[in-house]
């Protein structure tokens, strides 16, 4: 394949931007939010790049994606990273979502926390970007370790950044959490470079194939497999792992809520993806009966993570419960173990990543009009106050319920189409339809409720700043062309997924 | 003998308990508090805070209803799942190629090149060196990176909570040493009163050891391609002279020299030094151009290519960060 | 299989540590010895990862020169140099781990008074119970 | 030479023990260093220098002494503490 010079370096180029951004931001001086705006400038110029990298991917004649030594030496011997149509998607929609977060939510951490903290704020997001990208763009798995503690240590910091006794304990929770997540990943990595002497990944696969065969190890490569899985479940808050995420993403302030619900926790879904195709293989995964466990424990988040919504009075706690129902369904598109399953399940990581950024905007700025009250009988009447904001929630919300026209629509029908595929269709058909339900059951109240027109006296209108609105609007018009246009999205990810293996 | 190993003890203790080493201290021994440190005292009046804990609530509420024998074994369960997962693991290790032998799966190929052309190629004596900064330099600007966030979280969570007013403290110190002190007050402020300028036998030893210790941190730093070391640990021997100057002469001292901007910019510099010559080495690398910089004679100091320039960063950062690190933990600034 | 076990002296120690790692940080109550326990769990699994590497008989992996001066690049004559690197990389993620925790947990300590995230959390409930009672205070008043 | 294998290793996992087990947190800390050097011991034996270096610097000795520093840090915290409730009942 002939490659274009910028679009072979893009991959090394968009994480080596962010981390060197990350580098430079504390010597910038304070002034004029010139640190904010400079980390805006470069995740908008990775915008660019992988805009141009999908662009450049898609027409390919033949889109098998390529390898990028990372250093002079060749694959064995020096890192790698890999960039398919898959890894471009997502890093786009990644860096998008990042972008629109961030001028989202300005001027409430502009109004939240002092310029010392917002300059280390805007280091930390280079950071959890260039994680986020590396993650996204990895080949090698002790890379990605390397990373996965980037993130960790960022994004704890992020709900730490407005010094509150809630926002302390809930970052320790997700810090010692994430710890024994990132523990056990570790004891995974040893014991899959014991057995394979490689930490690349296409290479410890073809040595683990051949101990498949052979049928040796087969308990230590069951430990690893179990090991690798529930370290990043851990991370990425599958349900039974996921009671620090309330706290962490219901107590911080908004930019933080959106970036880490939105994400950082796709990051290490995208990995648990990749480290079943490329390190082990869907057939070893199947053989080990890891589908199984994993279709199960998707079922079990989609409806318990619901359930818990439906107890919720604070509007970020309700949103927050509810990403653990979403991350559910990307996790029940994985257990489907299919191609298209997995399809689906990316497709749902995109629309995931662009609807929670804006419910949580969106509720950022109803709950300024209420005086900042998150509770929900406090946002009674915002909507008038607001009118972007309020149209971005019920937006959002009719995603959620999976209303069609909207982009959750497009993601429920891919996973319902590819469980039809799949023997386990039943199971995935009743939760995906209980939890729409159950979506709608505790979605169309908070809906219901910003246009309630109260005596509430302590309303009062704020006017709220251009990047707000632009940011909104340009989520609420992403949300509809995936709604409305998301077969070629579809089709884009499917051919990624044929080749990402 | 075993007296004075007591005494010793007990000032150890006593320092790391916050009562410092006060002259009467000195003379007398103080005896151990009571209650054990930590553990939550039995008389409530001590204490502003809720003393029952959730797990105490949960067995209460248990008990309550009737199910004592499940509240009794609650943490002997937890306990017993833990000795399964280290039983499964204890199979698993048993199912392992064995210990020390040629023919393990690890010592393949990729160890086979960095041994036979790691040198040829990256110019270290030290095989580790040249991998970890060379064959798989990008996991170690990984590793620096981590640092870095560290560093700056810390700095963030302790740094920058309370505003405190340089000029300020140095009146406090000033009337710390003129026989002020007000423990209640100074309460966050610990370094104020503990470091005086009566601690001669300190000062002297420390006079004594900074130097070597200096030295012996730059040696390890530079020689880092050529033996055991490198910029990790010679920066962590460089930041423990800085800690025992902070000691041994006071915060105050250090803050002459080494600020909170003094350790921003310097590590922001060096790290960006660190990331223009990895990000020059990959990219030239991964569109295989020659990069053109020597590699010299295995075995020289200036040898290595990269190598030894990104030792002396890392040691810069890793000093800097280290220190920066005890700064705020006994402080809250740097 | 005990055989096999003192045979992979090093792993099965490792898995032990790291096992008693994971229970301090799961079971313990005190978030100092809780990040103890995180040390230990992965200094546990550096020890399984070193232990890979080592190969009977074999020299640290620094170049030794022979009689006539000349380097040694035989494979057979050092150890395997990939996991040293991979731990030297990894103590330095748990230090910085280690130092972020410890700050947190301080923090922790100056707004809750107690080492515990429960007692933290019911104070915390306490915080947030007098809140609701205040907003549904509130919610009367507009009700009416 | 085996033996003194399995004595270190014997001892590493008595010293985990005793951190799990101790009631007072500085010994805790303590038993954590004579942990931390036993491991730079055991890196030697294992034929890697650079990580009994590293481990000698920066786990027995920079760990060690954030843990002591944090502490005492508590302490005077507990200190404090204690004088504004007892402030508050007098």
């Amino acid at each position: 394949m002939n490659l274009d010079f910028i679009a072979y370096n893009t991959p090394f180029i968009s994480i080596f931007l962010m981390m060197a951004a990350a580098i430079i931001t504390p010597i910038i001086p304070q002034e004029k939010r010139l640190p904010e705006k400079f980390s805006c400038l470069c995740i908008f110029i990775n915008i660019i790049l992988s805009g141009y990298l999908v662009y450049f991917l898609a027409t390919a004649p033949e889109n098998i994606g390529f390898n990028y030594p990372v250093g002079h030496f060749p694959a064995p011997w020096g890192n790698e990273l890999r960039a398919g149509l898959l890894e471009a998607v997502l890093a786009l929609i990644f860096c998008v979502a990042m972008f629109l977060s961030v001028t989202g939510n300005f001027y409430d951490t502009v109004n939240e926390i002092s310029a010392r903290r917002r300059q280390i704020l805007s280091v930390l997001i280079n950071l959890l970007t260039a994680a986020l990208l590396a993650l996204t763009y990895t080949n090698d798995i002790f890379t990605a370790y390397v990373f996965i503690e980037i993130n960790t240590i960022a994004a704890c910091a992020i709900v730490a950044v407005k010094e509150t006794g809630g926002t302390i304990r809930a970052a320790l929770r997700y810090m010692v959490m994430s710890l024994v997540g990132s523990g056990i990943i570790l004891l995974s990595i040893c014991l899959l470079y014991g057995l394979t002497g490689h930490l690349l990944m296409q290479y410890m696969r073809l040595k683990i194939s051949e101990l498949v065969k052979t049928g040796m190890y087969d308990l230590p490569l069951l430990v690893s497999v179990a090991f690798m899985t529930s370290g990043l479940a851990v991370k990425s808050a599958l349900y039974p792992f996921c009671f620090w995420l309330p706290d962490a993403h219901g107590n911080s302030i908004n930019v933080s809520s959106a970036i880490l619900s939105g994400l950082v926790l796709k990051g290490h879904i995208f990995l648990i993806i990749k480290v079943f195709f490329r390190v082990f293989g869907l057939d070893v995964i199947s053989a080990l009966r890891m589908d199984i466990v994993i279709f199960i424990l998707g079922c079990a988040a989609i409806i318990m993570g619901s359930v818990h919504a439906l107890k919720q009075s604070n509007i970020k706690r309700l949103i927050a419960w509810s990403s653990v129902a979403q991350v559910g369904y990307i996790f029940l598109g994985l257990g489907l173990n299919s191609e298209i399953g997995i399809a689906a399940a990316c497709l749902h990581i995109v629309v995931h990543s662009l609807i929670k950024p804006m419910l949580f905007t969106s509720a950022g700025g109803l709950s300024n009009m209420a005086g900042h009250n998150k509770n929900l009988h406090d946002l009674a009447g915002t909507f008038y106050l607001n009118k972007s904001a309020g149209t971005a929630f019920i937006v959002g919300a009719c995603s959620m319920i999976g209303i069609p026209a909207f982009a959750g629509f497009a993601s429920k029908f891919a996973l319902t189409a590819a469980s039809f595929e799949s023997n386990l269709m039943i199971f995935a058909v009743a939760a995906l339809g209980a939890s729409s339900l159950l979506n709608a059951l505790y979605y169309i109240p908070a809906v219901l409720v910003i246009f309630a027109r109260g005596k509430n006296n302590n309303l009062e209108k704020i006017k709220l700043p251009l990047s707000f609105h632009v940011s909104i609007w340009i989520f609420i018009a992403l949300n509809f062309l995936i709604g409305l246009a998301f077969i070629p999205l579809l089709n884009l990810i499917t051919k990624g997924v044929s080749v990402f293996g | 003998m075993n007296d004075e190993i007591k005494i010793i003890w007990l000032k150890f203790f006593n320092w790391v308990m916050g009562n410092g080493p006060r002259p009467e201290n000195e003379i007398i021994p103080p005896e151990l508090p009571p209650d054990l440190p930590f553990t939550r005292t039995p008389d409530k009046k001590h204490s502003r805070f809720h003393e029952i804990t959730i797990s105490e609530r949960l067995i209460q509420w248990l008990s309550l209803h009737g199910l004592h024998v499940f509240a009794n074994f609650y943490n002997i369960l937890s306990i017993i799942v833990c000795l399964l997962i280290i039983a499964l693991m204890l199979m698993t290790v048993a199912d392992l190629p064995p210990f020390g032998d040629f023919h393990n799966p690890a010592n393949n190929e990729v160890v086979e090149r960095y041994i036979k052309a790691g040198a040829r190629e990256t110019g270290a004596e030290n095989i580790v060196a040249g991998m970890i900064l060379d064959y798989r330099a990008f996991d170690t600007f990984g590793e620096s990176a981590v640092l870095f966030t560290g560093a700056i979280t810390v700095l963030m969570i302790l740094g920058t909570s309370v505003k405190k007013d340089k000029s300020e403290l140095k009146r406090l110190h000033l009337k710390t040493h003129s026989g002020f002190e007000d423990r209640n007050f100074l309460a966050f402020a610990p370094s104020l009163h503990i470091y005086r300028d009566d601690d001669a036998i300190l000062r002297g030893v420390a006079s004594l050891s900074i130097p070597v210790i200096i030295i012996m941190g730059c040696v390890v730093i530079i020689s880092g391609h050529l033996t055991p070391g490198g910029g990790f640990s010679g920066g962590a021997i460089l930041s423990t002279a800085l800690i025992l100057c902070a000691n041994a002469y006071g915060f105050i001292k250090v803050h002459e020299f080494f600020s909170e901007r003094t350790f921003i910019v310097s590590s922001s510099s060096a790290l960006s030094i660190y990331a223009l010559a990895k990000g020059y080495s990959f990219l030239t690398g991964a569109n295989h151009i020659n990069s053109g910089i020597p590699i010299g004679t295995i075995g020289d100091i200036f040898s290595a290519g990269l190598i030894l320039p990104l030792n002396i960063c890392v040691g810069i950062v890793v000093a800097g960060t280290l220190y920066g690190f005890y700064a705020l933990f006994s402080e809250g600034e740097i | 299989m005990f055989t096999k076990l003192l045979l992979n002296h090093y792993e099965a120690a490792a898995v032990i540590l790291s096992g008693i790692g994971l229970a301090n940080l799961l079971l313990q109550k005190n978030m100092i010895k809780k990040i103890i326990g995180l040390n230990i769990m992965d200094t546990a699994a550096y020890l399984f990862l070193a232990a890979k590497g080592w190969v009977a008989g074999r020299e640290a992996p620094i170049l030794l020169q022979d009689i006539n001066g000349e380097w040694i690049t035989r494979v057979d004559t050092y150890v395997n140099p990939v996991p040293a690197g991979l731990v030297l990389t990894g103590i330095v993620v748990s230090v910085s781990v280690t130092a972020v925790a410890l700050s947190l947990t301080l923090k922790l300590y100056e707004k809750y008074g107690t080492l515990n995230i429960d007692e933290a959390l019911l104070a915390m409930t306490e915080e947030q119970k007098i809140h609701e009672a205040i907003s549904e205070h509130a919610n009367e008043e507009i009700a009416i | 030479m085996i033996i003194i294998e399995y004595m270190l290793l014997t001892f590493l996992i008595v010293c985990a023990l005793s951190v799990s087990i101790s009631k007072n947190l500085l010994n805790s800390v303590i038993i954590f260093m004579s942990y931390s050097l036993i491991m730079a011991v055991i890196w030697v034996l294992l034929r890697s220098p650079d990580l009994a270096i590293t481990e000698a610097a920066v786990g027995a000795g920079v760990t060690s002494v954030l843990f002591f520093i944090a502490l005492r840090r508590l302490a005077q915290m507990r200190e404090h503490f204690r004088k504004e409730t007892n402030q508050e009942i007098e």
